[in-house]
């Protein structure tokens, strides 16, 4: 299992304000999939613009990542630096 | 209208060159004689980076016409190592990562040149005052005043 | 910590870059340093009003100008519609971007480009400018942030409705989004709070201030490709744009990177090169662009200004229980300020439980913001450490315990979600704590300030070659511009696998045909990303190197070890074979398999976060207002320092640039919205007697992310000195400043109120 | 700018002549360092430009019987090296040494710096406080002009057409004299002054000064002579009484703008601050 942290703005149009879900561990593409049935259009924007810290490290094109068990994914928008 | 025909000595060698009255010895030294290492970063006599030794005074070449240059004696980045043989303050720039973008380094090099011609052993206020008309972005001037500083202190001790 | 002492043999050296000497002798090739046969100059008219219809342009006078060969205004170029805006990952904006480039129905600030012209001279380019007729209609413009979310505001955009809001707005308004981020219950924190601050800041736009004006040739030849020489912080950036403004394919674009001089941030963007192309595509020859100092200040993008509100509560024993910011930062002419950024690093420094930052995007009648060095994040810690540090003269605690006392550390959760991983700002403190500034005594009227900044820092897409030549020395081509020594640190990375002398490696920036696809230089990026390819790389030389060797002694590879830039037998049972040095190797490869090269490209992730504490002391001159600097030492974690030279003069450099936004640096704008001090005179940027030495200390807590632990260091020294100083001066007398710069006028009028 | 002609004659007569039969616009070029801006960003486009540095009696100076004729072209640098002038006309030397910057000075000039006719020009208000005139040639000969009458407004002079600044020429000092001059700026180098005071003041045996003329720069549109301020001043030990109704003088003289580079409230109270500074280091010279 793999705790998903949205934010409060996404949680509030998607799931009702629930800002931490519970779902399958597996690769980027296939939790942000289970959020998606969940939540119908979530995945719409969770791509782009969008990066995940996963244990505290940010990936910021993140698709093809491992997430393992008792990992936890949070979404956050893009970095862009100076 | 006519261009003007002038005569000069640029780093040691005779020179001659035709240019328009409105173009500064900058434009002259960069467009005219690809002498590029003299920069233009503002054209107003604000950063220094265009500066230049005319006659023994470092100046900025934005502000000087190029037919100033009539019969005068210039030196430039272009001059300032011997062959391959780099200027001490060249040198230490390097050795102490004087620079990092390195736009302003011509400017600074040619100006802490003329200031240890003028005072070999100069304070670091000295130092500082001397060098406040060439801007520099990246470094906060630490490390350039340094160099500065360890090359008077290194040409005392030689 | 310096070379050896850490257990390596280069990194953590000061080598010379092999860059260098060309910078110190004037070859050094610039963006404005090229040219070629026959090329025109191109100039760009620029829009005199803040905001504008364009009724009409008449260009029919410029082009019978003699010697004038081109003219091109947004007519020439394809509008890209609201479906097509973004593009390609991670993508700007290009409709925005368009119509930045070339204004179309309307200017929307003083500087905004509206045609341009390319002739055989500049003289004649000028003179055909000044003969472009313009109609506008001159419309009412609004260049303050909260001027700009009034209700009664001039609206920039028609088309533009706040996002981010529920239900989207019905009425269009120069608020382009706004964005949230919260932990825990603020409301809860604060009703536990002993102690609140609650205040408004304020600072004013400012630009990057390289010293290197936009230069540009371009050559577009009868088939449509394109070669393109200038300086920018992403040559393959420049490339990407170019193909999306002009509808052409990126194959037929090559762009080949002139030395950059300085960036910050304000050249991941274009702003001459698809006018210059264009120019050439119309007449037939190469043109070259250089921007005016003028042109920079009003035509490229500043960062933005603010107007935000800080609110922060604690417990008696300095439990710091909530803390709330509203950032409204000012994007220029088309959206996209960092307020999130802003909002997402201001309170991470802190292990606070209860965390809401609220941000506004908002566009104005300025030029159109972008990034600079830690986008964001030293607007809102000016804001929030100056708070932090009112807070704790309330608490009657020490600044530098408080920070202690709600260090973020490993584990900590941010405002914006994750938890951190192993992070060295308590380290930083500590350092704080024992610097020798700290104890230096202070006279009447001086003070000092302490403030802290956090990154997160940037990976992304890099690409990079390695080469062994024939006479074993090592080419390594990076395709992410050298914007301030990375040359240097990739030569010592490439040196450390190899185990050879740093003299043996040399490393150049290649051009978009050398490697594959980079992210432009920023975000901190270019060390720690690039360096992990090139490390990879250089790891698959050495395998290929033993390879070798082997084959050679016709031994098995696991038999060969490398070492000290040599393959020697692994051990007595390997057999006994005289060393094979890289030279060796390297002259026999015909014979071995052929040449060895190795290209990488990775999307690089997990770069280290990072933080800095610094220490500002400060004398005020209570008749004049004027601040000095008395003593600065700025602390910071570096992960690894691969080149310590370059990394303390990141570090001063950030410092000495946040000095001058903090005191003396602002875009100043007429009733008329025109700009009213685009140059070095009135834009004051520190000169060297403004400032003292820097004294840096580099704390290394290894990224564990990358093979030698390296964090970005570019962006962190930036983000806390407007907040040392404003800390500083309070302490010094007993004012606290809210308002940047903190200019004499303000300080004075300040001191004058306060007494 | 095209079309512009240059011109270096090697005399005043030549040089007056050249102005005087222009048709259009002309310019003297002395260092340059305004009059190049002005040319690139177009706030000017002369006909003619007259080169006045290979006229000697402009690039030269000379001292008589402790009188000095300065060179209107002399360069800044050149001045700010002899310690004979910098040790009697300190505030003067002093004040066109803050000039731009070390390139700047190079090229500045006195001359320059007066004929530019800037509000906020540094050596202004010193040559005014020291009691310098200028000796102007023109198409009818040459006449001497106090320093204050050759400013009539911002880019403004009294000078005809054909007319040059020759020499400047600071007085011979009465025992016990001296001069200083400050300004502020934002920063510690390379900006414009937004307020400048020239002090120079002469003291009796007793320390009484008998003497003093203060100038104040940036706060008008010339730099203004204050016969307040001096008499603020004469006739007192300068004490602290003085030195308040000085800082007094000089706020109520100062009529200053607001703009980019400062308030007029920080002006006005700046000019009171900048007044006693700088009398403070001008008795302290007199009475060394």
């Amino acid at each position: 299992m793999t705790d998903v942290v949205l934010s409060r703005e996404i949680a509030r149009k998607f799931t009702g304000g629930e800002t931490r879900i519970v779902v399958e561990a597996g690769t980027m593409r296939a939790i942000v999939r289970q959020l998606d049935e969940k939540f119908p259009g979530l995945k719409s924007i969770l791509g782009e613009g969008m990066a995940v810290a996963i244990d505290g490290t940010i990936f910021q094109d993140f698709f093809l990542e491992e997430v393992g068990p008792d990992a936890e994914v949070c979404f956050l928008p893009a970095i862009e630096g100076g | 209208m006519a261009k003007n025909h002038v005569t000069t000595t640029i780093n040691g060698e005779p020179v001659e060159f035709l240019c328009e009255t409105q173009q500064t010895l900058l434009d002259v030294l960069r467009d005219e004689l690809q002498l590029t290492g003299s920069k233009e970063g503002c054209a107003s006599g604000d950063c220094g980076a265009c500066s230049v030794m005319v006659d023994d005074r470092v100046v900025c070449s934005c502000l000087v016409m190029g037919v100033e240059a009539e019969g005068k004696s210039i030196e430039t980045i272009e001059g300032m190592a011997d062959g391959d043989q780099l200027h001490p303050l060249q040198q230490k720039f390097l050795e102490n990562a004087a620079l990092q973008c390195g736009i302003c380094t011509p400017g600074f090099l040619v100006a802490a040149k003329a200031l240890l011609e003028k005072n070999p052993d100069p304070t670091e206020t000295e130092v500082r005052y001397w060098l406040a008309g060439n801007l520099c972005r990246c470094t906060g001037y630490d490390k350039i005043i340094r160099s500065v500083l360890e090359v008077a202190e290194e040409a005392k001790g030689a | 910590m310096d070379g050896n002492a850490n257990g390596y043999r280069w990194i953590g050296t000061r080598t010379i870059r092999p860059d260098g000497v060309d910078k110190v002798t004037g070859r050094a090739a610039f963006g404005a340093d090229f040219s070629l046969p026959g090329m025109l100059v191109g100039k760009i008219l620029r829009s005199p009003h803040a905001h504008a219809r364009i009724l009409r342009i008449n260009t029919d006078k410029a082009e019978t100008v003699p010697g004038v060969k081109a003219v091109v205004t947004s007519a020439d170029f394809p509008e890209i519609p609201p479906a097509e805006a973004t593009k390609g990952s991670s993508p700007p904006n290009y409709r925005h971007l368009s119509q930045n480039l070339m204004a179309r129905e309307k200017v929307l600030y003083d500087g905004h480009a509206v045609a341009a012209v390319a002739a055989t001279s500049a003289a004649i380019a000028t003179e055909a400018l000044a003969l472009i007729e313009v109609d506008y209609e001159i419309l009412p413009h609004v260049t303050g942030v909260l001027e700009a979310m009034a209700d009664e505001a001039p609206v920039l955009h028609e088309d533009l409705f706040t996002g981010g809001v529920d239900p989207k707005p019905e009425k269009s308004s120069n608020i382009a989004k706004r964005v949230e981020f919260a932990i825990g219950d603020t409301d809860a924190g604060f009703d536990a709070a002993d102690v609140i601050v609650e205040r408004d800041y304020d600072t004013e736009g400012i630009h990057q201030g390289y010293i290197e004006p936009h230069a540009v040739v371009a050559s577009m030849g009868a088939d449509r490709q394109a070669n393109i020489w200038c300086s920018s912080q992403g040559h393959f950036m420049v490339r990407q744009y170019c193909a999306g403004l002009l509808n052409m394919s990126i194959g037929d674009i090559k762009v080949t990177p002139a030395e950059i001089g300085g960036g910050f941030g304000g050249k991941t963007t274009v702003y001459l090169e698809p006018v210059a192309l264009l120019l050439s595509k119309k007449s037939g020859l190469p043109i070259k662009m250089v921007m005016t100092r003028e042109e920079v200040f009003r035509g490229t993008g500043p960062t933005s200004g603010s107007y935000m509100t800080i609110k922060v509560g604690a417990k008696r024993d300095g439990t710091i229980t909530a803390a709330e910011a509203d950032l409204r930062f000012f994007a220029g002419a088309f959206p996209g300020a960092p307020v999130h950024l802003g909002c997402m690093c201001g309170f991470t420094p802190y292990d606070i439980e209860n965390v809401k930052a609220i941000g506004y995007d908002v566009v104005t009648n300025r030029p159109k913001a972008i990034s600079y060095r830690a986008p964001g994040a030293p607007i809102a810690a000016f804001g929030i450490e100056s708070a932090i540090d009112e807070l704790a003269k309330k608490l009657g605690i020490e600044p530098l315990a408080l920070r202690e006392m709600n260090a973020a550390k490993e584990g900590t959760r941010t405002a914006y979600g994750p938890t951190l991983g192993v992070v060295g700002f308590e380290e930083t403190l500590e350092a704080a704590k024992m610097h020798p500034q700290m104890s230096e005594p202070l006279g009447p009227n001086q003070g000092r300030g302490i403030a802290s900044g956090y990154w997160f820092n940037v990976g992304g897409e890099s690409s990079a070659s390695v080469s062994i030549n024939e006479d074993g020395t090592i080419t390594v081509t990076s395709g992410a511009p050298d914007i301030g020594g990375s040359r240097a640190s990739l030569c010592i990375m490439a040196a450390e696998i190899f185990g050879v002398d740093i003299d043996q490696v040399r490393a150049v920036i290649g051009d978009t045909t050398a490697t594959a696809f980079n992210r432009h230089t920023g975000g901190s990026r270019v060390t720690f990303a690039l360096g992990a390819v090139v490390i990879e790389a250089a790891e698959d030389c050495v395998r290929q190197l033993r390879e070798r060797a082997a084959k050679t002694w016709d031994i098995d590879i696991d038999a060969v070890e490398w070492e000290n830039g040599e393959a020697r037998p692994a051990g007595e049972n390997a057999g006994k074979f005289e060393p094979l040095t890289l030279m060796d190797i390297a002259e026999k490869t015909p014979m071995t398999g052929g040449p060895i090269g190795v290209k990488k490209s990775s999307n690089v992730q997990g770069p280290g976060p990072a933080f800095g504490t610094h220490i500002c002391d400060v004398e005020v001159d209570r008749e004049t207002g004027h601040v000095k600097i008395l003593r600065y030492t700025a602390i910071q974690d570096a992960g690894r320092a691969i080149h310590p030279g370059y990394v303390e003069g990141q570090m001063q450099g950030g410092v000495a640039q946040g000095i001058g936004w903090a005191l003396n640096e602002e875009y100043i704008y007429g009733e008329d919205g025109r700009l009213q001090n685009p140059g070095f005179l009135d834009y004051r940027i520190p000169v060297a007697s403004d400032l003292p030495m820097i004294d840096t200390v580099i704390v290394e807590i290894p990224n564990p992310t990358h093979p030698f632990g390296v964090r970005g260091v570019g962006e962190i020294p930036i983000i806390p000195p407007m907040a040392a100083v404003a800390n500083a001066i309070e302490d010094a007398v007993g004012l606290r400043l809210t308002s940047l710069p903190m200019s004499p006028p303000k300080v004075l009028s300040a001191l004058d109120d306060g007494h | 700018m095209n079309g512009m002609r240059y011109e270096a004659p090697s005399s005043v007569d030549e040089a007056s002549a050249l102005l005087a039969g222009a048709s259009g616009e002309t310019r003297v070029l002395a260092g340059g360092t305004d009059l190049l801006v002005q040319l690139r960003s177009g706030m000017v486009a002369p006909e003619l430009v007259v080169d006045v540095k290979k006229i000697k009696e402009m690039m030269t100076y000379s001292v008589s019987d402790g009188a000095y004729t300065i060179g209107a072209a002399v360069p800044s640098a050149q001045l700010h090296e002899d310690a004979d002038l910098l040790g009697m006309w300190t505030g003067v030397v002093e004040a066109m040494d803050l000039v731009g910057s070390t390139q700047i000075q190079g090229r500045a000039s006195l001359g320059g710096n007066l004929c530019n006719a800037s509000p906020a020009a540094d050596s202004v208000p010193a040559m005014i406080s020291a009691g310098a005139v200028c000796t102007v040639a023109g198409p009818n000969g040459r006449r001497d002009v106090p320093v204050e009458e050759i400013c009539t407004g911002p880019g403004q002079t009294s000078l005809a057409k054909g007319e040059i600044v020759v020499t400047i020429n600071l007085p011979k000092q009465a025992p016990r004299t001296g001069d200083a001059y400050l300004r502020f700026i934002p920063r510690t180098e390379m900006d414009i002054a937004v307020v400048g005071v020239g002090v120079c003041l002469t003291l009796d045996e007793g320390g009484t000064c008998t003497d003093a003329r203060v100038s104040l720069g940036a706060v008008a549109p010339t730099a203004l002579l204050v016969k307040e301020c001096a008499d603020a001043l004469v006739g007192t030990k300068v004490d602290d009484a003085a030195m308040a109704n000085l800082d007094a003088a000089a706020r109520a003289a100062a009529s200053p703008i607001d703009d980019k580079r400062g308030t007029v409230e920080f002006r006005t109270k700046v000019s009171g601050v900048l007044a006693r500074r700088a009398a403070a280091i001008a008795l302290e010279r007199a009475g060394s």
